[in-house]
Order: structure tokens, then C-alpha cells, then sequence
């Protein structure tokens, strides 16, 4: 455009000369102004020397109300893979039902082949990548856990489609509360056993619900080795508040 | 505005002669700079004998890193303290102007200061500016009724905690809290738990890096513990990149002397200015 | 003091606007206060918030007045600070002229007449409650807009939405203080279940002729009700 | 904050879910560097993958090699990044398909620039460095804007940290502004040293620069991965 | 645009064996259209004490006005010379009053210790946030490149020749790759015992 | 799902995905096939992109589009003159010192390029191959009048959507030496004496002051090196180097390539030795 405008166009060739031509928009567009409505937040996972181990909270938050307070956010896919969800519910079991979908006509074709979690990992790359593309975006955070060929896998997929493979992946609160926590434990235990883990993991689920408003003291946590997939939950954080006497005025 | 001969002598206070200067700037579309953040993790924790206040050392302008070394803990008194975290230079100003307040409430009650009204200057301060002053702080100290820890956010409210975090990268820090923190630590635990929150901070949050600073106030004494700990250190170079003299074309050079000995340097006392 | 010019530097970065960095602080909040024959009950949650981060999960919103008299504060905690600092500063000079404790309704009217007069640039809703050798057991209620009245119960807070059908169906008048704490305690626990801004323990006051009496119920001695 | 929520009664405001502004982009920082010689050329790239203050994770590789001969650096939005290589590794194995030969260096640079202006009007955010042997085995770099403009180069710098890292380059190799200097053909061993140096100093200032280096060495005998740490604040 | 850049400058000042260097562009230019090549950004404070004004030309002049009516009231008080330190903090308070509604400069300085000729150098923000680093200083449009250079270049103990160099090369070649400074190079090499000034051969496009 | 169709819901059951990887490689690569046809945005008016140049956090994207600048051209009695510099900038930061501004369409025909450095190198690379088919088509060399008015079409389907170009095409054809000016804005407009670009005043300064429809040919290789670098001086956003190019009956001739610097150095002294004198 030959904008004039210093702000949107700091250099401009042509505004020596030119003047701005007042265009109208040439097409009759609607804005979509879609944006998450009841919303899950933080989900935690690591992957721990044989498995992967997804934790989220059952919380269905509408704005600052707790809404719905069973809502579980990590499902198992099939044998390989679990899928723990953030962010918005509605648009969570929308792509929850095309991946059902996905895994019963694998089952159809019977060739002894499962869905693998790379395969839909990059499948949830594409399709977060095309709805972003579209600006319909699904407002999640997925995170895929599994059994790549027996190897631990591990990745996650926001609502624009960026995918990024961890040992440790934590979304929403979670990437900021977490994360520090679970990077200080991976870097002097790079090879947590699972109770390890699962420890770990628990004890991010506290702090998690100390500090993040829209959290709820009731979790899920899912488990994927090579002997299964075992989704445990509600179960409820351990709270302790002793600090409350002495903060009294 | 004074007489064309008579220049203005600086007036205490701060000066809008330029907000309306400015705004047209702004109307006009220019984008407004930004001024120096600590983007900053600081924390503080109360302990058996008394108060560790901890603070990263980057200053970030936007995602440039324009210090890697400052000071974020801030001397307000003998046995008093503060972390700043937000617009660098209101964090420096505020607490050195509420420092000297503190030195003059001093002298005026002849005893020492207590954290509580450090608590209330800074806090008055900041309301009176209504958010418009970014610094967010972490005060701490010890006085007659014993350790005192206070977190102050921008707009002037304030709280009296036994640990807190505060900067962009207090989550981090508070997860190592909320993790590790228990009443009553001896001082060795405390400095660990600081430094570690403190390096939670560092490791995680791009607004804050280099190196770990402590101050440990404790009944009579404190003890400013610049860069405790180097969390990262500067890679080592694979080459120098000295020039050879003369590399640089040069157009004109002037050398004008300095006679030192003409300057009669003659030592003056200086005027006791702390 | 009116800074309100665009500010040509940004106050605070907007490079990365998160809750924690840039949201004020403010206690989200669900108060409560209930006379009873004999003196007050108050209660609050101990979450204070910037945005959806817990800023402090063990905030006291309980403020001491006087001796016998104590606020419950919601609204921005900036603005609730500097009011009560005033009014404590108002009330122990009126103290000292009067020469003896003041009135809960002249706390009232000086919390009352503070966000009166700056009702358009404050954000505080309050509730005053104490006891006086008058009136007994009092509670004032002061909402944005800086109106005053004195209720038997008064609820407050971002939380106290999801309990207003709870407090009418269940308040009855002339409870003893042990009923009274309970149904403090159950009322704010409904409220600290649904409201993301209220939460943590609940402190609760016990204001009498002999002045206040503190409880914290925590963790498992937080009532429980239906959590589908 | 509840006085956005219901300015009538904030006192009573709960949120509501939020009134979220949609951004297709997002910034994923990175750099990457390249320097070609006479029979070689290197490319460098960090591993961090952040956003706002946060870092996503501190491994991710952002070289993408293309072919025996071809390596694609992308950092910025890094899901434009992930989708942009995918849909040019699929064009160069139906090239491969189609004409039964590797496509070359300079055909890739081609093809991308072209790929890149496809999406004028809602462009990649993506700086994109492509370095790679040409057909007579000499190496050169191309760099890209994000809408596919391509310029043929010896060294480039790109990412957020390139404007810290390129006047060095251009100090180092280049040899700009200085005088009584005899150009010498670049070795590989300088031209690591130099891309080590330049990502030391990029991670000091540049918060969106760190963790590790990934740099690849491509010669005729194919591509050589290497390491390099870096800070990690 | 910002208002920084509307004129375009690039500063830098670095730490040597005991001596200082400060270096400036000397293009005024309204955005893109250069007006002088001759524009003084680095004005002498005492013998041995320089101050750069990078930023909004109009603001540089009137800054330096102010800074040396300060110090001259300064120097008249205390009758003696200001050093850089305290000259650094007169210049951050000057900055600070005007929190609000800001002058649009962010100085660099550099200088010797008038008493015990240690190095000094510093730079602040526009509203007067001091950075006082143990190597050296950047200011100005092209104020990334010079760090990308500076990082690599400096190093600690340098005598005054190879500071030049350093200084040079540093400052040449980032407003090299800026397109809003350049146009020419001063560089003041600050010694205790003498002042060397050398203008620098440059690209001038 | 008929009783969703009379209610107006198409898409009642959308959940099929074009989500295979052969979807996606014409979905993002369609100009393969069709030179022409560029992706359309998923917000109105494609001019509006740099609404969304943020992130979610309201940070401006720091990358930016390289733009170049000064070019000029002109006709007299030898043939046509076309001088250019090389520096292309990303917002204030120098890109690049040595782009390429003048294209080498057909031995023939060459395009400079002003404004955004990718629109203009890729449609003329489009034109270049449209030229070359009607080479192959009609057996003869296309004329700079036909070629300027391809170029004119294509770039006025995308009028308004924010391509930004200034560009000259300038050839030898049957009726002789050929100069036209086409921008983005769909102008096209045959000329003597064009300049384009940030630095086009500076340059205009220079050239208008030496023009002649007479100069010898060294004569005009000098007006439009000098032109050029006067432009480049005072011009922050063009420097680099001075490419001149010389359209004669035969075809193009690249006369020389210049250092700013050394220009500016040279130039300095005569002019000191003319005031010696």
C-alpha cells in the first residue's frame, strides 16, 4: 500500500510523492470473533524412562466461574497413545470425536496397524495449522503421549499449529509454574523412574493449584507403558495451608 | 518559565513541560520508546533470624538485554532492603528518594527505622501515582519487632508475607517456594532456597538472567551478597579480534594535550553526600 | 493528581502482557458479615489475584480498624489499603478528641464518605462490622458508589454472587455465634467453590465486647458440598 | 480484571470468558547463520524455541536438511516454519519423482522464493536462510524476507538476533573497512570459529538466542552435524 | 517509526587501560533524508569527560544546554571539577524530572576520574536509568548491531591504539548494516595526559 | 441432514477434513501451477495484513519486508540509460548492499525494480516467461510497449491489496529504444525520463540538470551514475552500488558496477582540485 502512515509503514519508496488512496474493503468479510468459552487449564506431562505421564485437572471454567467440575481433559486414544487437552472444552471434544473417528476406521482396515502418536501429533499439527490458516482457530493446547516403537514420545500442538517434541511438556499455568520445577528435576535425574515421575508430577499438581485461579484441587493423571494405558482420577491434591497462621494480621 | 537571562534553576519535582510536546509526537505517529525494564525475578523469604532478599542482575529493553550486570537490591536503610522489578529507572529513584526519607525519620526519632514505615512511604508513594510509576517491589528488613517482609505492587497495595516473588519471573520462583519453603529455616537452607528460586527464575524466564544477587539481614547487621552466584557464565571466545594498528582509515586525527600539572589538582574533601 | 495524559512511555511492558506483570492487584474476593446477639462474625477467603494468578494465597482481608471494629475489603487492593490507612488514621483521631472508643457507625461513615467522594477513581467495596457499647453487634455495608447501609448479614466479593439464594434461604434471624460462624463458614465456602477469585482458607472474626477472636479453617475443615 | 467485566457493578463482576484477540503469529525468536567457502558451507542455528518471556524448549533443531547438499535454516513463527518445510521437502521429492535426480541447491532457493510469494498476502513470518553446495560443489547461501525475496550471498545472519550478528560477518569475512588486509580464501576452521564467536555474542544480548547451537557442515562428502553450547538464561 | 530513530545516530564508548574511548556517527537526518554530515552528538564536559546524546536532535541540543548550565553551577559551588560519576547522576536526575513526559535522548558517557583517572563509562534510558557495565556502552539507531560487535570485539585491558581500532571497527561497520546513522565517524580517545580526536573514513550512502 | 439445510446450516456436519498432504502441497504452493494466482488471505482486505503483524501479546513481529530503492532511466539519441543502486533494507536495517535491482528479462528487455523487493522480482520473473511464450508464439521479439502492458495487467488484478512496486521496463525493440514506467497501482506510462524510488528526488535533481537528448554515450553513462549517487548520499535507504546499464541496437550492455564510497572519495577530490585551481 502506499501508506503515508509512519506507523504501519515506517519507509515507504513512494511517499515522496504519492498520497494515500482512500480504499474501502473490497470484499465483504465477517470477522469471526470466535474465542474459548469453557476452558480447562494447565496440563502437565513428562516422559519418564519406559512411559509418559499426563496429568490435568477436571475443571470446566466458564470466565472465572467453575463451572463444570468433571470434566476430564486426558483420554486415551488407543493402546499407544493418551491426549491430555487445554483450553477450550467445546472445540476439546470436537477434535476428540474426529480422532475417535480416526482410530475406529483404523480398526476397520484390520492390517494389524495402529495410529502411532507421531502420526497424530503431525495430524494435529495440520489440522491446528489449517484452522489457524482459515482464522477459525481451535483454542487448545493438545498433548500427545505414547509409545513410539516402545521408545516414550511426547509432544504437544497449540492453536496455531506450533509443535514442539520434550521430555517435558506443560501448557497453560503450567508452562510457567511447572516447568521450572520439572526442568530442575530432569536436569539432575534425566531418567526419572515412573513413581518418580508420578511424584513429580503430583507435586507440580499442588503448586499448580496454589497459584492458578482457574485450577481445581481434583486431577486426572494417565500412565502409558508398554503394558497399557491406565487413566487414574478424580484424585485430590494435598493441600497445606499452615502458612495461614502466621500471615494473620 | 523564567527571564531570558536568568536561567531556570531545576525545581524539585517532577516536570511535564514536555507531555504535550510529547503527545503530539504521539498523535502524529511516532511510536513512544521504551524505557529500560527489569523484566526481573526477585524474591524474598523470612527465615529463624531473619529476612534473604534475592534478585537476578538483566535489564532487558524489549528483547535486548541492555545490563547484565545491575543491581536490584536497592539499600533503603541499615537494616532495610528492597528488590525493584519493573521500569528500571522508577525503581532506582523511588527507593533511593524513600532511602533518604528513611535516613531524615532516622535523625528526626533517633532510632532505627522500622520495615513498617518503609512499608507505608513506599506504598503512599506509589498509590499517589496510580500504577504510573512501574516498580513493583519486594521490601525486607529486621527491626524491633523482629523480621518483616513486604511485597509492594505498582499501583501501592501491599502485603505482609513470609515469602514472595514478585517480576516476570515470579511463577517461577514461587513454584520453588511453594515447593521448598518451610517456616523457621537456618540461614544456610535459606540462601540455598533463595538462590535456587532465584535461578528458577533466571533458567526459565527470558526477562531475567546473568547472575544471582542476595542481601541475608539479619538483627544488627546485613550482608550484600553481589553476584553470589554466576549462574551463567559468557562463552569463551575462539578467536581475538584485536586489529592490527592502522586497519581503520582514518581522515583527520587532532591530539590535544592535557598539562596535568596545570590543573592544580588539589585533593578536596568532599562533602559527606551518603 | 492527574497524570492521566497519554503517558508516552508505556507504564508497564506491554512485550509480553501476562496477569502476573500486568494486571493490578486485587482481592477477587467473598466477604461476608453477620450479627448475632452480642457482637459480629466476619469472614473472608485468603486469595488475592492479578488476573488468574494467585498473587498471594494467604492475603488477610480482614483489617482492623479499632479494636472493635474491622473491615472486610474486596475491590482493588491498592484503593482498600489506602482507605482503611485513612480511616484508621480518621478514626483514632477522633478517638483521642472523644476520649473513648468510637462508634461502628462513625467507622461506617468515614469509610462511607471516602468512597463517596472519589466513588468515579476508586474501586472498593467494603464491609464495616464491630461491636460498640450503642448498638451491640453492627454491620454496615458499603458497595461501589459509596452508599452505606446496615444489614443483618452482608455479603460482598466477586464470589458473593453464587451465594446470594444460599444466605436468603438460610439466614435466620437471632442465630447464637456458633450458628452464625457456621453459616459464615458454609456461605463462604459455596462462594470460594465457584468463584475463580476466591479461594484458599477462610478467616473468619468473632467480635465481641472483648474484642476479636481469629479463626483460619483450612483444607478439609472447609465444609464440602456437592463438586459435580 | 473485573472493572472491564461489568463497570456497572465491579463489585459483583465475576469474569466472564475473555474477549481473546486472535493473532495468527507468533514470534518463536531464533537465529540462524551461514558462511559458505569454496567447497564448503556451514549453517548454524540455535535450539531455542520460546514465546513472550517463555521458553517452549531449549532443544529444537531448526536446520532442516533438504538434501545431501541442501539445508534450510527457519526461525520466527515457527508453525509457518513447520509447514513451509513440509510442503518443500514434499516438492522436492516429486521433483526427485518426476526428473529422477536431486534437485540442486539452486533450484531449491528458486522454488522457495516462489512458494514464499504464493503467501503474499498472508505471509510466512519466517526468515529463512538456505545454504548448500551448487552443482560445481561451491558453496553458497541464499537468504530470504518473508514474502520470498532471495539474494544470493557468501555469509548471512537472519533471525532475531541478525542484525547483532550480521556486521561482524561482514567485519570478518567480508573484510569491510579495513585497510592493508589481504583476502585469504576462507577455511572451514575459521568459519567455525567465526559462527561459534558470533552466537557467544548473540547470546549475550539477545534473550530470544540461546541453549545450543546447531550447526551443520556441508562438503561434498555430505552433512556433519555439530554442537556448540551456549547460555541458557 | 520511533521517535528515537527520527534523526538517526550510533553511539559507543568503551573501557580501555586507563583510557576511555566514545565514539559517534555525525548524520542529522529527518527519517530518510540526510540534511548534515557535520551534526556534533558528543560534547565535552570537562577535560576529561564526554557525553553523547543520541536520539531526537532537537532534544540533544537542548539537553546539553541544560547539562552544561547544571554543571557549571556545580563547578562554581564546589569549586572543583566534576567527576564522571556524579556527573552521571545529574544527568539521570535531569532525565527523571521528566519521567513523564520524557526528553528523547539516552546518553552515553565516558571519561577518566578527575582525581584518580580511573575509566569510566555509562549509558542510561531516556528516563535516566543508569547502566554502569565493566566494558563498554552502546547508544542509538543502530544500537543492535553495535552490540553484536562490541560483545565480540572488546576486550578488557586494551591500550589506547587498540581501543581505537576497536572502537572503529565496532562503530563502522554496525552503521554499516543501519540505515538512519553513519555518514562519517568521530572517535575521542581520552587519556590522562592528552585527548586524541580522529574522524574516520566511512561509506557515505 | 435436510432439515439443516432448510435452516441455513451448511456446514452442519463439517467434520470432513482436507487434511491429506496432497490438500496441503497445492493449498500452500498453487503459483506452481498458475503464475499468476496468488493465495487469498483469510481476512478481507489483503492491505489490512499488517493488522495482524502481532503476536497475542501485542508485540510487533520484528520481521519486515525488504524494500529497495533508487532507480532511474532515460531514452536519448544512443539508446536508454538505466542507472540503479543496491541496497535493499528491511525497515531501517541494511538487508542487503549488493541486491540485484535491474532483471535481466530477454537480452533485449531489462526491468528495474522499486518498492518491494519480492513483488518485483517476481513478476517479473513471470513476465520474463511470458514474454518468452509469445517469443515461441509469434516468432518474433516481444516489444517493450506489449511486454510493459503484460506487466501492467497482471500486477492490476492485485490493485489495492497492498504490492507495492515501481518499476521501468526498457528495451530495444522495431520502434527503437523503449522506456515505460509500471507500478502497483496498474499506471504504465512510456517516458523520457523516469525515476523511481525514495531517492528519486535527489536523483531527479542531478539528471534533469545534465539531460540532454544529444549527450554522447559516455556522457550518459556518467549523468545516470552520478544521478544515482547523489541520490545514494542523501538517501538513507539506497547505497550499495552504482549499477549503470546501456540499451543499445544490440542489445543491453552492463556498463560498470561503482562503490559508493569510492565515488564519494573520487568525486571529493576533483571537486578539491577544481577549487585548487
Amino acid at each position: 500500500m502506499f501508506s503515508n502512515n509512519i506507523v504501519e509503514n515506517s519507509y515507504d519508496p513512494f511517499q515522496m510523492y504519492k498520497k494515500k488512496p482512500e480504499t474501502a474493503s473490497p470484499f465483504n468479510f465477517v470477522e469471526r470473533s470466535k474465542a474459548p468459552v469453557t476452558t480447562g487449564t494447565s496440563v502437565v506431562a513428562v516422559c519418564f524412562k519406559n512411559g509418559v505421564i499426563i496429568a490435568g485437572d477436571t475443571l470446566g471454567s466458564y470466565g472465572s466461574l467453575a463451572r463444570f467440575r468433571n470434566c476430564p481433559r486426558i483420554i486415551k486414544v488407543n493402546d499407544n497413545i493418551i491426549l491430555g487437552a487445554g483450553g477450550d472444552y467445546g472445540d476439546f471434544q470436537y477434535v476428540k470425536d474426529l480422532i475417535e473417528q480416526k482410530v475406529i476406521d483404523e480398526q476397520c482396515l484390520d492390517d494389524g496397524f495402529s495410529l502411532k502418536p507421531k502420526s497424530l501429533y503431525c495430524w494435529l499439527t495440520r489440522i491446528m495449522y489449517n484452522r489457524r490458516s482459515k482464522f477459525d482457530p481451535f483454542w487448545n493446547n493438545f498433548v500427545v503421549g505414547g509409545l513410539q516403537d516402545g521408545v516414550p514420545f511426547l509432544g504437544t500442538v497449540d492453536k496455531l499449529g506450533t509443535a514442539y517434541c520434550d521430555k517435558i511438556v506443560c501448557t497453560g499455568y503450567g508452562a510457567y509454574i511447572a516447568i521450572p520445577l520439572l526442568r530442575d528435576a530432569f536436569e539432575k535425574n534425566p531418567n526419572p523412574t515412573e513413581q518418580e515421575a508420578r511424584d513429580l508430577v503430583v507435586k507440580c499438581m499442588e503448586v499448580l493449584f496454589y497459584r492458578d485461579a482457574r485450577s481445581f484441587p481434583k486431577f486426572q493423571l494417565a500412565v502409558i507403558t508398554k503394558e497399557g494405558v491406565s487413566i487414574e482420577g478424580p484424585l485430590d491434591i494435598k493441600q497445606n495451608w499452615e502458612v495461614a497462621y502466621v500471615t494473620q494480621n | 518559565m523564567a527571564a531570558v537571562l536568568i536561567a531556570d534553576y531545576p525545581e524539585p519535582g517532577f516536570s511535564f513541560e514536555n507531555c504535550k510536546r510529547n503527545a503530539s509526537f504521539v498523535a502524529n505517529g511516532f511510536v513512544p520508546p521504551k524505557a529500560t525494564k527489569t523484566g526481573t525475578t526477585i524474591v524474598g523469604i523470612t527465615y529463624k533470624d531473619g529476612v534473604i532478599l534475592g534478585a537476578d542482575t538483566r535489564a532487558t529493553e524489549d528483547t535486548t538485554v541492555s545490563d547484565k550486570n545491575c543491581q536490584k537490591i536497592h539499600y533503603l536503610a541499615s537494616n532495610i532492603y528492597c528488590c525493584g522489578a519493573g521500569t528500571a529507572a522508577d525503581t532506582e529513584m523511588t527507593t533511593q528518594m524513600i532511602s533518604s526519607q528513611l535516613e531524615l525519620h532516622r535523625l528526626n526519632t533517633n532510632r532505627v527505622v522500622r520495615v513498617a514505615t518503609a512499608n507505608q512511604m513506599l506504598k503512599q508513594y506509589l498509590f499517589r501515582y496510580q500504577g504510573y510509576i512501574g516498580a513493583a517491589l519486594v521490601l525486607g528488613g529486621v527491626d524491633s519487632t523482629g523480621p518483616n517482609l513486604y511485597c509492594i505492587y505498582p499501583h501501592g497495595s501491599s502485603d505482609k508475607v513470609p515469602y514472595t516473588t514478585m517480576g516476570s519471573g515470579s511463577l517461577a520462583a514461587m513454584a520453588v517456594f511453594e515447593s521448598y519453603w518451610r517456616p523457621n529455616m537456618n540461614e544456610d537452607e535459606g540462601k540455598k532456597l533463595v538462590r535456587d528460586a532465584i535461578a528458577a527464575g533466571i533458567f526459565n524466564d527470558l526477562g531475567s538472567g546473568s547472575n544471582v544477587d542476595l542481601c541475608i539481614i539479619k538483627k544488627g547487621t546485613a550482608e550484600y551478597l553481589r553476584t553470589y552466584d554466576e549462574a551463567n557464565k559468557k562463552g569463551v571466545r575462539q578467536a581475538s579480534y584485536r586489529y592490527p594498528k592502522g586497519t581503520t582509515p582514518i581522515l583527520t586525527t587532532k591530539t590535544s594535550n592535557i598539562d596535568v600539572h596545570d590543573v592544580s589538582i588539589t585533593y578536596v574533601e568532599p562533602m559527606d553526600m551518603s | 493528581m492527574s497524570l492521566a495524559m497519554n503517558a508516552p512511555i508505556a507504564s508497564y511492558d506491554n512485550m509480553c502482557s501476562h496477569d502476573w506483570i500486568d494486571a493490578p492487584h486485587s482481592t477477587g474476593t467473598s466477604i461476608m458479615a453477620v450479627e448475632f446477639d452480642g457482637g459480629v462474625v466476619i469472614g473472608a477467603d485468603s486469595r488475592s489475584t492479578t488476573g488468574a494468578y494467585i498473587a498471594n494465597r494467604y492475603a488477610d482481608k480482614l483489617t482492623k480498624i479499632t479494636d472493635h471494629i474491622y473491615c472486610c475489603r474486596s475491590g482493588s487492593s491498592a484503593d482498600t489499603q489506602a482507605i482503611v490507612d485513612v480511616v484508621v488514621y480518621n478514626l483514632n483521631f477522633h478517638a483521642t478528641e472523644l476520649g473513648e472508643a468510637p462508634l461502628v457507625e462513625s467507622g461506617a461513615a468515614v469509610c462511607k464518605e471516602l468512597c463517596y467522594n472519589y466513588r468515579d477513581s476508586l474501586m472498593a467495596g467494603l464491609i464495616v462490622a464491630g461491636w460498640d457499647r450503642k448498638k451491640g453487634g453492627q454491620v454496615y455495608s458499603i458497595p461501589i458508589g459509596g452508599m452505606c447501609v446496615r444489614q443483618p448479614v452482608s455479603i460482598g466479593g466477586s464470589g458473593s454472587t453464587y451465594v446470594y439464594g444460599y444466605v436468603d434461604a438460610n439466614y435466620k434471624p437471632g442465630m447464637t455465634q456458633n450458628e452464625s460462624v457456621e453459616f459464615v463458614k458454609n456461605s463462604l465456602a459455596l462462594a470460594m467453590a465457584r468463584d475463580g477469585s476466591s479461594g484458599g482458607v477462610i478467616r473468619i472474626g468473632i467480635i465481641t465486647e472483648k474484642g476479636i477472636e481469629r479463626h483460619i479453617f483450612e483444607g478439609d475443615s472447609i465444609p464440602k458440598f456437592y463438586e459435580g | 480484571m473485573t472493572a472491564e467485566v461489568n463497570s456497572y457493578y465491579p463489585d459483583y463482576a465475576t469474569e466472564t470468558p475473555k474477549q481473546f484477540q486472535f493473532s495468527p503469529y507468533a514470534d518463536n525468536g531464533g537465529s540462524v547463520v551461514a558462511i559458505a567457502g569454496d567447497d564448503f558451507v556451514i549453517i548454524g542455528a540455535d535450539s531455542r524455541l520460546s514465546t513472550g518471556f517463555a521458553i517452549y524448549t531449549r532443544d529444537q533443531n531448526k536446520l532442516f536438511s533438504l538434501s545431501k547438499s541442501t539445508v534450510l535454516g527457519c526461525s520466527g513463527c515457527w508453525c509457518d516454519a513447520l509447514t513451509l518445510t513440509r510442503i518443500l521437502s514434499a516438492r522436492m521429492q516429486m521433483y526427485e519423482q518426476e526428473h529422477n535426480k536431486v534437485m540442486a541447491t539452486p533450484a531449491v532457493a528458486q522454488m522457495l522464493s516462489t512458494m514464499l510469494y504464493y503467501k503474499r498476502f498472508f505471509p510466512y513470518y519466517v526468515s529463512n536462510i538456505l545454504a548448500g553446495l551448487d552443482t560445481d560443489g561451491k558453496g553458497c547461501v541464499y537468504s530470504y524476507d518473508p514474502i520470498g525475496h532471495c539474494e544470493k550471498a557468501t555469509y548471512k545472519a537472519g533471525g532475531s538476533a541478525g542484525a547483532l550478528l550480521q556486521p561482524l560477518l561482514d567485519n570478518q569475512i567480508g573484510l569491510k573497512n579495513m585497510q592493508n588486509v589481504t583476502p585469504a580464501p576462507l577455511t572451514l576452521e575459521k568459519a567455525l570459529a567465526l559462527l561459534k564467536d558470533v552466537f557467544i555474542s548473540a547470546a549475550e544480548r539477545d534473550i530470544y538466542t540461546g541453549d545450543k547451537v546447531n550447526i551443520n557442515i556441508i562438503t561434498k562428502d555430505g552433512i556433519k552435524e555439530d554442537t556448540f553450547e551456549l547460555r541458557k538464561d | 517509526m520511533s521517535i528515537l530513530s527520527y534523526n538517526g545516530s550510533a553511539m559507543v564508548a568503551m573501557k580501555g587501560d586507563n583510557c576511555v574511548s566514545i565514539a559517534t556517527d555525525k548524520r542529522f537526518g529527518i527519517q530518510g533524508q540526510t540534511i548534515s554530515i557535520e551534526f556534533p552528538k558528543v560534547f565535552q564536559m570537562g577535560p576529561h569527560l564526554y557525553v553523547g546524546l543520541p536520539g531526537l536532535a532537537t532534544d540533544t541540543q537542548t539537553v546539553v544546554e541544560k547539562l552544561n548550565f547544571r554543571k557549571n553551577l556545580y563547578e562554581l559551588k564546589e569549586n572543583r571539577r566534576i567527576s564522571p560519576k556524579v556527573f552521571a547522576s545529574m544527568v539521570s536526575n535531569l532525565l527523571y524530572e521528566k519521567r513523564f513526559g520524557p526528553f528523547f535522548v539516552e546518553p552515553v558517557i565516558a571519561g577518566l576520574d578527575p582525581i584518580t583517572a580511573e575509566p569510566y563509562v555509562c549509558n542510561m534510558d531516556l528516563i535516566g536509568c543508569i547502566n554502569e557495565p565493566e566494558d563498554f556502552v552502546v547508544g542509538g539507531t543502530a544500537s543492535a548491531q553495535l552490540f553484536g560487535m562490541c560483545e565480540a570485539l572488546w576486550e578488557p585491558k586494551l591500550k589506547p591504539d587498540d581501543l581505537f581500532e576497536t572502537t572503529s571497527q565496532a562503530l563502522i561497520n554496525a552503521f554499516d548494516r543501519d540505515a538512519m546513522s553513519g555518514w562519517g565517524a568521530t572517535v575521542y580517545i581520552i587519556e590522562k595526559d592528552k585527548i586524541t580526536v580522529k574522524d574516520l573514513k566511512t561509506r557515505m550512502d | 441432514m435436510a432439515l439443516a439445510e432448510i435452516c441455513g446450516l451448511q456446514d452442519f456436519d463439517n467434520r470432513k477434513f482436507g487434511n491429506n498432504l496432497f490438500d496441503d502441497i497445492g493449498q500452500y504452493s498453487g503459483n506452481f501451477s498458475h503464475h499468476i494466482n496468488l493465495a487469498a488471505p483469510p481476512f478481507g482486505n489483503p492491505a489490512d495484513l499488517h493488522k495482524f503483524n502481532k503476536d497475542e501479546a501485542g508485540r510487533k513481529l520484528k520481521i519486515n519486508f525488504d524494500h529497495g530503492t533508487t532507480t532511474l532511466g532515460f531514452r536519448y539519441e544512443g539508446g536508454v540509460i538505466l542507472a540503479v543502486d543496491s541496497r535493499a533494507t528491511g525497515g531501517a536495517f541494511i538487508g542487503s548492499q549488493t541486491m540485484k535491482k535491474i532483471v535481466e528479462i530477454n537480452d533485449f528487455l531489462l526491468g528495474t525494480l522499486a518498492g518491494g523487493a519480492a513483488d518485483c522480482v517476481y513478476w517479473d520473473r513471470v513476465l520474463s516467461k511470458q514474454c518468452r511464450m509469445y517469443e515461441l508464439r509469434n516468432r518474433e521479439r516481444i516489444s517493450v510497449a506489449a511486454a510493459s502492458k503484460l506487466m501492467a495487467n497482471m500486477v492490476y488484478n492485485y490493485k489495492g491489496m497492498g504490492l507495492s512496486m515501481g518499476m521501468m521496463l526498457a528495451g530495444w525493440d522495431k520502434r527503437g529504444p523503449q522506456l515505460y514506467y509500471v507500478d502497483s497501482e496498474g499506471s504504465r506510462i512510456p517516458g523520457k525520463v523516469f525515476s523511481v524510488g525514495s531517492g528519486s528526488v535527489y536523483a531527479f535533481g542531478v539528471l534533469d540538470s545534465g539531460y540532454r537528448w544529444d549527450l554522447k554515450d559516455e556522457e550518459a553513462q556518467e549523468l545516470g551514475r552520478r544521478s544515482i549517487f547523489h541520490a545514494t548520499h542523501r538517501d538513507a535507504y539506497s547505497g550499495g552500488i552504482v549499477r549503470v546499464y546501456h540499451i543499445t541496437p544490440n542489445g543491453w550492455v552492463h556498463i560498470d558496477n561503482n562503490d559508493c564510497t569510492d565515488m564519494y572519495y573520487k568525486y571529493q577530490e576533483e571537486k578539491k582540485a577544481e577549487e585548487g585551481k
